[in-house]
């Protein structure tokens, strides 16, 4: 499964998984973020509609 | 003491100068340097080790007027000083919730900006490690100072022209350390005397920025 | 429909985004579809450059780096022209969605930026021998890192929501300049080891001196580091405006 | 509870109050009156420990509440949190019954920075109710607030007296409340008093 | 205007915060730098351009929360606001009358300073003649980011993290020029560009921090 | 001299008057009153061109004198530099008639901050004299002043009124000279008001 990466096998992984987390981590923050206010924006509509 | 190291830091995050700011301010201090230096490579690992070590005194400094300034002008430092707190808890707390809020960070930053100055992975071991020791200090000393301030409006050129002298042994010996280690010398000796220069702030800054305190607010 | 009665229906379409309601109606439609497009193709484009492209001659296998260092060097610059563009716009016809967007596509930017930064010093190491240099296109790039952290740090200092929009939008267009100045400040200073550039977008195909066999994978990744960027602008922009609403509903609700 | 003594105060190395005499049980209040730039101002920060007395002696309980010209408010931080904090400090009640003696109620959660004047003038107030102190020191309460509010702290301090505190006032307006009242007119000091016998010597 | 100016000078030097002390600190910058450098003498002329720039950069730093904060918070800068005098005559006001407590006596003392670490008296006059274009440039854009961070109660930090990626071009052009000086190398063009740089900052920042003190002060 | 129409002022995003319209004549002077909090300062900010209506028409002369809650001093300059100054901002008279009228002729010479708080309001107020502006607009003047320079506020006033001036000015006190008054009261705009119909729009 692997490909052989020859000798510059720890940079080039090192670089996707650098690079992989900071995406995952960028788009975990705005996807809980917009989750939490879109939460709390529908609870205060219901709470003033009611 | 709990209360108002706990309220410090909420306004520091609040006002947005929380962890990250005295951060970009250090990167910065160091993009800079090799910028105005010419464009020589070789001199930089050089100079490395001076250059972390400034970067790091001057995010301090730049903070510092913060400390009591804030609490002085909007006249909450009288009040504290007619609570049942010391004002040496005062300081104390004040000088912890600086040092959380801008050494530490700072620390634990410095290996990895010492890359971008050819600092070897070693090194900037010992960098970090100098800068945990000697931060406390910095944190002390510059609140020491901006007791001594505190009339001053806005008196932050004088603050720093204050305390830089003070902190020149810490930046002598941190510095020292690392560039020891740079070359692969020992450097327990310069390492410390930072610790032990950190250890007497503790031991003495406190009663000497409590009756600063007094004086100033009398 | 022909071309240019189609790119004026684009333009109008453009400018009634402006309007908070058909953003939110026009984004909320689009980014289920969005998103699923771009897992497929940044997830196609990257595991296409990480298993099957062969090792460069010269450079072995790190030439792999490529389909992330590239991308991401290329959204962050898009990311600041998109918050100039952003901010602008807001200063001159104070649409709200505009610099919302701007303030969005901040951290996604600096997010991009640090990836170049970080891809590009892993890939200094094996080629040039060094974490870094002081090469003028990587001290740019770091640079309009500090600029993206100044723009963010003025929006969190400031609490007044419009406020702070005036403000960081006025950082952003005299940033935007001295950027730019910068830039030539640099090329002045230095010159440097890193490579020219060698995709152009302009007419999106292949240049002389990059093979098929790279450039593919790279343009999948590039169009997907692309609509990556898209959708969290959409998202974040979503996130902001719902956040303008919630404020206001607090205010009222402690009011009574 | 409060007993001031033959006080001398100096402001500026120069004697403003001489030979200032007088007590304050509990249950009481003083109301201190005298025209702009008497001393006011320097008298109470003496009882409050802040500055200290040229001649003369002030007995006082460990912790008196002092509040000054300025609230002495953090902008960023809320209503409530400004007052926790103090509540925390000084070991007090916490800060509910402080909110609703001054109808802030609405405000809590709002951050100190966006109250109009008054509002912060009440919030400063309302920090004494939390510090738990009984004697009260204050500089002119009532500034910037309007006729209603007036009445609200009127009726914290009858409280506050009617449970055995005690407080210490200065004021330029008609105090409705019954209380003894000093006029610091007549202990101007003279001119020729030097706050320092440095001073002296060197005639 | 006049007034503003003369005014500001005055408070400058009443407050103990007048031509001196910006010096001062320029002075303890330059001797710290080659103390947290090795003690290789030999580097210090080459990096003396870049030390001489940096640390006029970083006194002008520590001044310009000064500019606008004091007037903000006591609240004269609304007073001036609504007197005839236009928001960007004040800008102007108060960026010179920095420029004049700061930036002109950095560059009168360059050349004695240069004389510290090495440079040549020909440098020198080239350090002093570079700051007298390149720190109108400083003063101009310092306040410029004064402006932007009016609300932010202390914000030193935030006002550096700001304002130092705008300095960059000064600086490299600057320090450029005194090291090709100190080369013997024609140093025309980077003093030129600085120059251009001064003067740009004129034409276009009144503008932007007259609009920025205006969001402000709404 | 000053004509106000129709006006809605916001602060920090939410309405707090609404539709309020007076005018102003030269002579006259116009009291505002209204609870703390109800957006007095708001208005005057307003009128002073500080912050920008939410509607309505404001028409006011080129250069209004504004006092504000802060009196905008330099603790640095003495009394006399103080106003000095501000004369020279306005080309306005020189400042001794102002000294002169506040009674602060023997503090020309200190330091402002070596004042005290009544004292540094009336010097504020002075600021008023030196502007040479016809239109004055005034927050909370009378605060921290005792009852003799409250007299002489009213004196200055006065002559301000009889020499074609207006004023405009918000206060808590019992306002003892012959002036409309504006209760604000039932200005208060309703909740459900936002600023910006940008807000409203998310639905
Ligand atoms: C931290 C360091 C680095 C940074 C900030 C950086 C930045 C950039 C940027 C901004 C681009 C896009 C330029 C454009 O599209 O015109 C780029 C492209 C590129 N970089 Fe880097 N780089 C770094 C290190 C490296 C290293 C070490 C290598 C490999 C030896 C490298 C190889 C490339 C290549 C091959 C391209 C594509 C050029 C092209 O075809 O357009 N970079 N880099
Ligand atoms: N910076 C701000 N941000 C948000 N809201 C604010 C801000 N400043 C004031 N407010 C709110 O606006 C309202 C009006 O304030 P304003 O200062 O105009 O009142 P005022 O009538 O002058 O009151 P006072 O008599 O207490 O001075 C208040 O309810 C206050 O809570
Ligand atoms: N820092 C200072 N240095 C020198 N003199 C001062 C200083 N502060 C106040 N004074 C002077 O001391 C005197 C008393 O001031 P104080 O503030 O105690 O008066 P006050 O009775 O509180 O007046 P007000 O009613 O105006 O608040 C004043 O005449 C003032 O000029
Ligand atoms: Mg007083
Ligand atoms: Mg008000």
């Amino acid at each position: 499964m692997m490909p052989d990466l020859g000798e510059y096998a720890v940079e080039v992984t090192v670089a996707y998984g650098v690079s992989l987390l900071a995406l995952a981590l960028v788009c975990f923050l705005y996807i809980r973020r917009s989750r939490s206010v879109k939460r709390a924006l529908t609870d205060a509509e219901a709470r003033k509609d009611a | 003491m709990i209360q108002l190291f706990a309220r410090d830091i909420r306004l520091a995050v609040r006002s947005g100068g929380g962890f990250g700011l005295a951060l970009i301010f250090f990167l910065i201090v160091v993009v800079l340097i090799p910028l105005g230096l010419s464009s020589d490579q070789s001199a930089l690992a050089l100079v490395a080790p001076g250059v972390l070590w400034l970067g790091a005194l001057l995010a301090c400094l730049l903070s510092l007027d913060r400390i009591f300034g804030l609490d002085y002008e909007d006249g909450s430092l009288d009040l504290l000083a007619t609570s049942p707190l010391p004002l040496e808890a005062v300081y104390i707390a004040k000088a912890a919730a600086h040092w959380l809020t801008t050494g530490l960070p700072l620390a634990l930053a410095a290996p990895v900006l010492g890359v971008l100055l050819n600092l070897s992975f070693d090194a900037g071991k010992v960098m970090c490690f100098s800068l945990l020791l000697g931060t406390p200090a910095l944190s002390l000393i510059g609140a020491f100072g901006a007791t001594l301030t505190l009339g001053v409006k806005r008196g932050g050129l004088l603050l720093s022209l204050l305390v830089l002298p003070l902190y020149v042994p810490t930046l002598i010996f941190g510095a020292r350390a690392v560039h020891s280690a740079s070359l692969g010398q020992p450097f327990d000796v310069p390492l410390i005397m930072v610790l032990a220069i950190s250890l007497g702030a503790v031991a003495i800054l406190p009663f000497a920025s409590g009756a600063a305190l007094r004086i100033n607010l009398r | 429909m022909n071309s240019t009665s189609k790119s004026k229906h684009l333009w109008n379409l453009f400018w009634k985004l402006a309007n908070p309601k058909v953003f939110m109606g026009w984004s909320g439609r689009w980014l289920p579809w969005l998103s699923w497009l771009t897992v497929l193709l940044l997830g196609s484009g990257l595991i296409w450059g990480f298993f099957f492209t062969p090792d460069d001659i010269r450079q072995g296998s790190t030439v792999k780096i490529i389909y992330l260092h590239v991308p991401a060097a290329l959204m962050a610059i898009n990311g600041y022209l998109l918050m100039f563009i952003g901010s602008l716009m807001w200063l001159i016809r104070r649409q709200h969605v505009s610099v919302l967007a701007a303030k969005a596509a901040a951290p996604v930017g600096m997010t991009m930026t640090l990836i170049a930064l970080a891809t590009g010093a892993i890939w200094g190491q094996p080629m040039w021998g060094t974490y870094w240099v002081w090469d003028p296109r990587l001290t740019s790039f770091l640079i309009m890192f500090l600029f993206y952290a100044g723009y963010i740090a003025l929006w969190a200092a400031i609490d007044d929501d419009d406020t702070a929009a005036d403000l960081t939008s006025v950082l952003a267009l005299v940033g935007s300049v001295f950027a730019l100045l910068s830039r030539y400040a640099v090329l002045f200073w230095n010159q440097g080891l890193h490579q020219g550039t060698t995709v152009s977008l302009t007419d999106g195909t292949k240049q002389e001196n990059i093979s098929n066999v790279f450039f593919l994978p790279l343009l999948l990744a590039m169009v997907g580091f692309g609509l990556l960027f898209l959708t969290l602008l959409l998202i974040g922009t979503r996130t902001e405006l719902r956040m303008r609403r919630l404020k206001v509903l607090e205010v009222r609700e402690r009011m009574q | 509870m409060l007993q001031v003594s033959n006080l001398s105060v100096a402001r500026g190395g120069k004697i403003l109050l001489h030979d200032v005499s007088f007590s304050v049980e509990p249950g009481q209040a003083l109301v201190l009156r005298g025209a702009n730039g008497i001393g006011k101002t320097s008298l109470l920060r003496c009882i409050a420990g802040l500055q200290t007395p040229t001649s003369g002696k002030i007995l006082v309980p460990e912790t008196v509440a002092y509040a000054a010209h300025a609230n002495g408010l953090k902008g960023q931080l809320s209503v409530f949190e400004n007052l926790k904090f103090w509540a925390d400090i000084y070991g007090g009640p916490r800060p509910d019954v402080a909110l609703n003696s001054y109808s802030l109620e609405n405000f809590a959660y709002q951050p100190a920075a966006n109250l109009s004047a008054g509002q912060q003038r009440r919030l400063g107030l309302a920090r004494m109710l939390v510090t738990g102190c009984r004697l009260w020191v204050l500089d002119e309460p009532t500034v910037s607030l309007d006729v209603q509010n007036v009445a609200l702290f009127y009726k914290v301090l009858k409280a506050h007296l009617q449970g055995g505190g005690a407080a210490v006032l200065a004021t330029h307006i008609d105090f409705q409340l019954s209380a003894e009242s000093l006029d610091l007119t007549s202990y101007i000091a003279s001119l020729n008093m030097s706050s320092s016998a440095f001073e002296e010597a060197l005639e």
